[in-house]
């Protein structure tokens, strides 16, 4: 199989599949990716209402299941002095919002599943740039070595002795001069298209979703900055050893540029450990991504750290706010991770706990 | 309190040779991996006498190291000692179990297939020991070579230091020792004696300067003097039975030779006995005062050496020893025979005759289990898995050459 | 530069035409109008229901008074709706039944005025939001390092829990003329270390202040805006005269509010770091441990010229979230937890021990619209999207009514709040209606908010611009950014630099709607997102005259 | 190469690399929106008085200026002063390192404490049910963001079962000492110092646990495939010294590795974790000064880190050293 100059040899699909029949965990691991990836595509033709719609007088309803009658003091304020009000409060559970409200009465379900959007954007965007980044240093440093490779790979050590998610917070506020300049909103297709709107007044379901989805410009190229070191690693180490196999000295000696060396020969030969790496970092730059959000440093609202960190406010009351965007978030990641162990225990590339938050 | 594999009726020793160190019967080992189960050691007997080099000898994947293994109980998960008994002369732990495990005890002679897993465990070292292939990967890399052989003397030392050795040696050493041995200073499982003790042995095995290699590390060693460092290790534990695996697989010819008389020297000193495992018909021809021929999980001639190696009865060794014009100049290599070794896999052993499907001499005989044939009257301790030891080769009852072939369609490939 | 000439300009204005002010000196009281007075007779409208007409006040007669003129000016923004009107903050505050305390308008925490009600409320331990930012009590301006140093450190004027200007370290206030106010320092204070406070220490802290080559850089000193120096006038009379560059109609209100008196030799023997890191005033309370960022203890002054304080410790520490705030406070782990959030409050007044006490604060909340970006720039727009919030539902449900709907700019019980102009109305059909005639249906607009600065401020962006979003005809959505990055744009003094719809908060301790009005919507001040020339008169000819107070 | 000339080129390049962080954050700093000035100034101060708060600051130079004034009274020890507070940087700092010294030290305890017994549990009793109960736990832990589980622990134990204290730091290490001898109950203080401890500990030691634990455990299958371990065994040497003296020192020597480019993940980790604690340390210093853009403490903070990393990575070489001999020798 071929895909532009990766190609993937029958021998490694042969231990992929192999791997996969004999590992539950494996199987798993996909059944989660595979859900989280269509909730996010599908976002607008599953979620049961506009994650954004907010119903003041629906807030705070528990998931199915946590019907609670209780007496409530319910605490009022009247002219500047407190008025405290006693009565039987029944919080009633529905099936119109399944996982429950938030304090603005927007559907947690709903929320979960734009959720998926945002991580998965960051996470698959962040990813690939970090990668490209990290690759082209790394496999520039381990072709060339010497002068070069000491310049790049101090670099490296000093962006590892920023924790990462402080450099982030710091770049964030970089970037976010730039941040209403870029243009970071796209149109959702299905909901441009009125598809969306289509099958959900077939099905039934409340109409209209939002036609934007937020692309977190900044955050997304701040993870792919932050978490460039470990492809750089990882890249320069493969390009160190594949720059001594014999055919990449024939192909120096017969004059090949080094461009063309490192892009025809290095690249796809370093290609296994970068991929089973760049899955792992997905689940790395989603927890990246969520502890920013939390933290209130993101650029959407539509993300389960913010979710968390709102959720969190209203813990002793309402506890399901923080966890279902945090049970979304375990989920996901579990998915990556096992489709990572997947990956690494099939191909073997050598690589382990490389990456990290 | 036991976990003895060997079920069924007791029925003690096997009969055999009085100066018998160490008699083995119907030892079987299985692997049970995703493909399915392997048999890799499949019904093995065979004794090893005091002083005496006694060799098995086969083709690479026919079960000769596991059934090493298997002896000194360190098949590693998935395989198991799925049967058999391994019957160990030692008079001492013969009395110490003789009321507890009266199954387990004949004689002198005690089966430590049955003997509870700690003790089985104890008797490496001073009673089994081995001298593995690659010395390089047998030596912990981190450690120095002089501290891996005190380790060796230090469990020798405990061992003999208490009477009440089984339990010293199994308990003896526990986390709370290790996390305060580690933490303490001057403390450690090996003293210094044992560490002099190690030295004394590294000279012992040829090795200059022994006092300063001591503290070196494995790969500060060249493959020859490692290997002797691995034969000082073996060595350390005073051991009855030394397991010699492929000794000198890994090593260059010219030190082949060295290492071998070393063996050889050290075991007529020590008068240790040794089984020494090879696929090389020379360091068979050259060491060896019996020895086993292994194919397929079965020893399938034994005998002395002379027996086997003059009048061999299995095709399998006659293919062997086919070039091999004179014992006094062996080829050092086996010859290879046509066809493939069998994949030992249990669903496609079938209840014949391992060898028939490569055996020229195959006939409808061999389509049922073979036992173990005295193959020479004269002698009574050359024996053949081999209908030919009982009757002479018909072609009548031959099969025909694709025979097997057809078999193999209606199997399919996996 | 620019805003700076004109603020100057303002003060020479004012003080040539104003003498007669001087007549005025001496009065005290924070009272800054009862909320009945109204110099608008022809105000017959309701409140909110004019759509079109914008050049309504020049229907009116000119004011004659500066609250009429600061009246006028509220009607003014009202109608123009620069603002998204929203709120007027609470003040909430969860405290253990083991002490007896009221809370102040002004967000001010006085352990002072904190009595034990049980055995155990002897020691009182209050938690706030965050901890001081160095403890130079000149060298800030912010409530949280306030509520640190008010406890050690004194001003010349306070205020009482409504508002109310007191004495404390002077015993007299007058205006001399119109350049020069009198204090008269009280006698027989001691500060902590024990040296008596004399009037040069208060001529000193004056200075310190505004007078660079004597002291920092201090950020109070646009509070002290046209004081240009204190000297003393007189040893033995103990009286400071304090010199101004014009007439100041709020020159008390502001040292009511900032200027606290410092030990002369103290500060000019220390270095600033020991200075933020140590306490010599002569309040009732002096410190006793402090650990930077994380609390701050003081124990009772027993020479305090007043009755010694009720309470025998007192301990700051901090927690930005709320809900810890709330969780130490139910754990009897503090006493007082500060900015208790709608959704806790239960949970406070459920719990055995302690109970919520809450006041409406000095804050007002608003979304500020840039007057000169589409869709903003109308007039009619701008009404419209004060049409489309539904603020009693924000109210009811998202501040669960902590809150108090606002209309104008001045909070009730300011210095020129206009008791005639009501909040807008919920009528998303007019505001539609409004939209159309404004010429930008079909507009998207974007609310920035901070995060976490004020109660409920994101919660209260994404209902906002929930709300404007049903309109048929309008598109809105919100986005949070640091409070920090907001800050830097709306500070630069330009208003291109600003985002063109945001959630602001302002605070305003001098109860006087100029200090609300001035830097947020005039056209020279300093953070202003409006420009509007009747604005700017009615504010100029307010501050021409005095301030019926002082 | 020798060791001394070994440690010595490390020493070397760990002053680079905190040279390179100085100067990144100065980059930063550069190019970041938000002034100082900002944060220091109330929101209304006149442009003259943000004029005369810069020159107080020093803001008001060029940046090379800024910078070469700052490389050398760094090289005299001094961090600048807070913007906010005007208390000396090195001060600030290092008043908030115990505290994160602290919640670090207790975490690493935590997981090596856990990881590498269920590591070696897990590895040496593969397919076992503790092997399954080990791995689910060490997935569960890489794949949990650590402020989730943290809000999640609060409000198990504290909010709903009130054994432990919501957040905040009791007494600390140095006042627990001190306790032995001074008037406090040293009961009382220990026990409310670890019952304040607990919470926070966890919560950053948890992904720890779990990397290691897999670590180990994978290192350690690798390792037990070895073929000296079989020698080793057959030498007859007692199963807990091949475990542990022989298998799983092989298996730290990547496991070190990797914990040595994992430690900027634990600083930031305990970053997230302090916020969710209100504990007072280093990361709660670094979120605030970053809001407030109080740039001496944050270039102070992330000296005193990047600091720590290198001391931390020369120490991890030397481990490095110890667990594999033949490092030295190349």
């Amino acid at each position: 199989m071929k895909i532009g100059p990766i190609s993937i040899s029958p021998r490694t699909i042969r231990n992929l599949r192999k791997e996969f029949r004999s590992s539950g965990l494996a199987r798993i691991g996909v059944v989660l990716v595979v859900l989280v990836l269509l909730a996010a595509v599908f976002a607008p033709l599953i979620a049961p209402h506009n994650p954004r719609t907010q119903t003041l007088d629906q807030a705070q309803l528990p998931p199915l299941g946590f019907t609670d009658t209780e007496q409530q003091t319910r605490s009022e304020m009247v002219n500047g002095s407190i008025e405290t009000v006693t009565e039987n409060v029944t919080v009633n559970a529905t099936t119109t919002y399944p996982l429950g409200t938030n304090s603005l009465g927007q559907d947690m379900l709903s929320r979960a599943i734009y959720g998926a959007r945002t991580s998965l954007l960051v996470g698959f965007f962040g990813t690939v740039l970090a990668a490209l980044l990290g690759v082209t240093v790394g496999l520039t440093a381990g072709y060339y070595r010497g002068r070069v490779d000491d310049l790049l790979m101090r670099t490296a050590d000093v962006s590892l002795a920023f924790p990462s998610l402080v450099l982030a917070i710091a770049l964030i506020g970089l970037f976010s001069r730039f941040q209403a300049d870029v243009a970071y909103r796209i149109t959702d297709p299905l909901v441009s298209t009125g598809f969306a709107g289509w099958f959900r007044e077939l099905v039934g379901l409340p109409t209209p979703m939002p036609e934007t989805v937020v692309l977190p410009t900044v955050v997304i190229l701040v993870v792919g900055f932050v978490n460039w070191v470990w492809f750089a690693r990882i890249a320069r180490g493969e390009a160190l050893s594949i720059r001594e196999e014999e055919y990449v000295k024939a192909a120096r000696a017969l004059g090949g540029s080094d461009a063309r060396i490192v892009f025809r020969h290095v690249l796809p030969n370093a290609i296994t450990p970068i991929l089973v790496l760049a899955t792992i970092q997905v689940a790395a730059i989603i927890l990246l991504e969520s502890a920013l959000s939390f933290l209130g440093f993101s650029g959407t609202t539509l993300s389960w750290g913010f979710d968390i960190a709102q959720g969190r406010d209203y813990l002793s009351s309402s506890w399901w706010i923080a966890t279902v965007p945090g049970l979304a978030i375990v989920l996901s990641v579990i998915g990556i991770n096992l489709v990572g162990d997947w990956l690494r225990d099939a191909l073997d590339p050598g690589i382990e706990g490389e990456g990290g938050l | 309190m036991s976990d003895t594999a060997a079920a069924g009726e007791s029925r003690g020793a096997p009969a055999g040779h009085p100066d018998d160190v160490l008699r083995v019967r119907d030892l079987s080992t299985r692997f049970f991996t995703e493909e399915g189960q392997v048999n890799a050691v499949e019904s093995v007997s065979f004794t090893v006498r005091d002083g005496e080099i006694f060799g098995i000898v086969g083709e690479s994947g026919s079960g000769k190291s596991v059934t090493a293994l298997s002896l000194i109980d360190l098949v590693d998960s998935p395989g198991r000692v799925t049967g058999g008994e391994v019957w160990y002369r030692d008079a001492d732990l013969a009395e110490e179990f003789r009321d507890r495990l009266p199954d387990a005890v004949d004689g002198e002679f005690v089966d430590t297939r049955r003997l509870p897993k700690g003790v089985r465990r104890a008797l490496r070292g001073p009673a089994f020991s081995m001298v593995f292939q690659d010395p390089m990967s047998s030596l912990n890399p981190s450690v120095t070579v002089g501290e891996q052989i005190a380790e060796a003397v230090e469990v020798q030392r405990r061992a003999t230091a208490n009477p009440r050795r089984t339990r010293s040696r199994t308990q003896g050493y526990g986390m709370g020792k290790l996390i305060a041995d580690t933490l303490l200073p001057n403390r450690g499982f090996t003293s210094e004696s044992s560490m002099n003790r190690a030295i004394e042995l590294l000279e012992q095995v040829g090795i200059p300067d022994p006092a300063e290699r001591a503290h070196e590390y494995p790969h500060q060693f060249s493959g020859g003097m490692l290997q002797r460092a691995m034969i000082a290790q073996a060595l350390a534990g005073e051991p009855d039975v030394l397991i010699a695996d492929e000794p000198t697989t890994a090593l260059d010819v010219t030190i082949q030779a060295q290492i071998l008389n070393l063996l050889r020297d050290l075991q007529e000193q020590a008068g240790t006995s040794v089984v020494m495992i090879t696929h090389d018909l020379g360091v068979i021809a050259r060491m060896c005062n019996r020895v086993g021929v292994m194919y397929a999980g079965q020893i399938v001639e034994r005998g002395t050496l002379s027996d086997v190696f003059e009048t061999p009865v299995h095709p399998y060794t006659q293919g062997l020893l086919g070039s091999i014009p004179d014992l006094d100049d062996p080829a050092p290599r086996l010859q290879p025979i046509e066809g493939n070794v069998p994949s030992l896999l249990d669903e496609e052993m079938g209840g014949r005759c391992f060898f028939a499907d490569r055996c020229p001499k195959a006939m409808t005989d061999c389509l049922q289990p073979i036992s173990e044939y005295d193959a020479d009257p004269g002698s009574d301790e050359h024996t053949a898995r081999c209908v030919l030891a009982e009757r002479e080769f018909s072609e009548a009852d031959a099969l025909p050459p694709d025979h097997f072939d057809r078999n193999e369609e209606v199997r399919g490939d996996e | 530069m620019a805003d700076q000439n004109t603020s100057r300009r303002r003060f020479l204005t004012a003080t040539g035409s104003a003498a007669a002010a001087v007549a005025l000196a001496g009065c005290a009281g924070g009272d800054g109008g009862d909320g009945t007075e109204t110099d608008e007779p022809m105000d017959t409208t309701e409140g909110g229901m004019e759509t079109t007409e914008t050049a309504e006040p020049t229907e009116r007669p000119e004011p004659t008074t500066r609250e009429g003129y600061l009246q006028r000016a509220n009607r003014l923004i009202h109608d123009e709706a620069p603002w998204v009107f929203l709120h007027r903050q609470f003040s909430v505050y969860g405290q253990s039944d083991d002490i007896e305390w009221q809370p102040r308008t002004d967000e001010r925490v006085a352990a002072y005025a904190i009595e034990p009600a049980t055995d155990s409320g002897d020691d009182v331990v209050m938690t706030q939001s965050q901890m001081d930012s160095g403890l130079d009590p000149q060298d800030h301006r912010e409530t949280p390092t306030d509520n640190i140093v008010l406890q050690a450190y004194e001003g010349l004027l306070e205020r009482d829990a409504e508002g109310a200007i007191v004495e404390t370290l002077a015993t007299d206030y007058q205006r001399l003329d119109e350049t020069t106010v009198q204090f008269t320092v009280r006698d027989n204070v001691s500060f902590h270390s024990g040296d008596s406070l004399t009037p040069e220490d208060v001529a000193f802290s004056i200075n310190r202040i505004v007078q660079e080559d004597v002291g920092i850089a201090s950020p109070q000193v646009d509070q002290l805006l046209g004081v240009e120096g204190a000297e003393v006038a007189s040893t033995d009379d103990r009286t400071v005269n304090v010199n101004l560059s014009g007439l100041n109609p709020i020159v008390f209100a502001s040292f009511a509010t900032y200027c606290d008196v410092m030990n002369k030799s103290w500060v000019e023997s220390n270095d600033g770091a020991y200075i933020n890191q140590n306490m010599e005033g002569t309040g009732p309370f002096q410190l006793s441990n402090y650990e930077q960022g994380v609390s701050v203890e003081f124990q009772r002054f027993n020479d305090y010229w007043d009755d010694e304080a009720a309470i025998s410790t007192f301990t700051i520490n901090a927690a930005g979230e709320a809900s810890t705030r709330v969780n130490r406070l139910v754990a009897g782990e503090s006493d007082i937890a500060v900015n208790v959030p709608p959704q806790e409050v239960s949970r406070v007044e459920n719990n055995d021990g302690t109970s919520i006490t809450a006041v409406p604060s000095t804050r007002v909340i608003f979304n500020a619209m840039r007057y000169d970006v589409e869709p903003f720039d109308s007039p009619l727009f701008r009404q419209a999207i004060n049409y489309a919030v539904d603020l009693e539902s924000i109210i009811e449900n998202v501040l669960q009514t902590f809150g108090s709907a606002t209309g104008q700019p001045t909070l009730e019980g300011f210095f020129g709040y206009n008791p005639d102009l009501d909040p807008y109305p919920y009528d998303p059909d007019m505001a539609e209606q409004l939209v159309e005639e404004s010429g930008y249906a079909g507009a998207e607009v974007e609310l920035v908010t901070p995060i976490g600065r004020y109660l409920r401020d994101v919660e209260i962006a994404q209902a906002v611009a929930a709300q404007v979003d049903e309109l048929s005809n309008v598109s809105a959505s919100a986005r949070q950014v640091e409070f920090s990055t907001l800050v830097s744009q709306v500070t630069t003094g330009n208003i291109e630099d600003k985002p063109p719809w945001y959630l602001l908060g302002w605070g305003n301790a001098t109860f006087d709607a100029i200090q609300t009005i001035q830097p947020l919507l005039a056209s020279d001040g300093s953070l202003t997102s409006y420009s509007n020339d009747e604005l700017d008169r009615l504010l100029d000819e307010a501050q021409q005259l005095p301030s019926e107070t002082n | 190469m020798g060791y001394g000339r070994f440690l010595l080129k490390r020493g070397v390049q760990g002053v680079g690399v905190v040279w390179g962080v100085v100067t990144v954050v100065f980059v930063l700093r550069f190019i970041t929106p938000g002034s100082p000035i900002d944060t220091v100034a109330p929101l209304d101060a006149s442009q003259e008085t943000r004029q005369r708060i810069a020159e107080e600051l020093g803001l008001d130079q060029p940046l090379y200026v800024q910078y070469l004034d700052y490389l050398a009274e760094l090289l005299q020890g001094n961090m600048g002063y807070s913007y906010i507070s005007s208390i000396p940087a090195s001060v600030q700092v290092f008043q908030k390192l115990p505290a994160t010294l602290e919640l670090a030290v207790a975490a690493s305890l935590v997981a090596v404490a856990l990881s590498i017994p269920l590591g070696v549990i897990s590895a040496t009793r593969r397919h076992e049910p503790a092997d399954y109960a080990a791995t689910s736990f060490s997935l569960l832990g890489i794949s949990t963001p650590n402020f989730w589980l943290g809000i999640m622990l609060v409000l198990v134990f504290a909010v709903e079962l009130n054994v432990f204290p919501t957040s905040g730091r009791a007494y600390g290490f140095g006042q627990t000492l001190a306790a032995i001898t001074g008037p406090e109950p040293f009961f009382t203080v220990a026990t409310a110092w670890l019952a304040s401890l607990f919470l926070p500990a966890i919560t950053l030691g948890t992904y720890f646990t779990a990397l290691i634990t897999r670590l180990v455990r994978s290192g350690m299958l690798d390792e037990l495939s070895q073929g000296y371990v079989r020698a080793t065994r057959a030498k007859g040497l007692p199963e807990t010294l091949v475990r542990y003296k022989h298998v799983l020192r092989n298996t730290l020597v990547p496991v070190v590795t990797v914990l040595g480019l994992q430690l900027g993940t634990l600083i930031g980790g305990a970053v997230i974790t302090e916020a969710v604690f209100a504990w007072p340390g280093l990361g709660t210093e670094i979120i605030r000064a970053i809001n407030a853009r109080d740039w001496p403490i944050l270039q102070g903070s992330l000296i005193v880190i990047g600091c720590g990393f290198v001391l931390l990575n020369i120490a991890v070489d030397a481990l490095y050293a110890y667990l594999d001999p033949r490092v030295v020798a190349e």
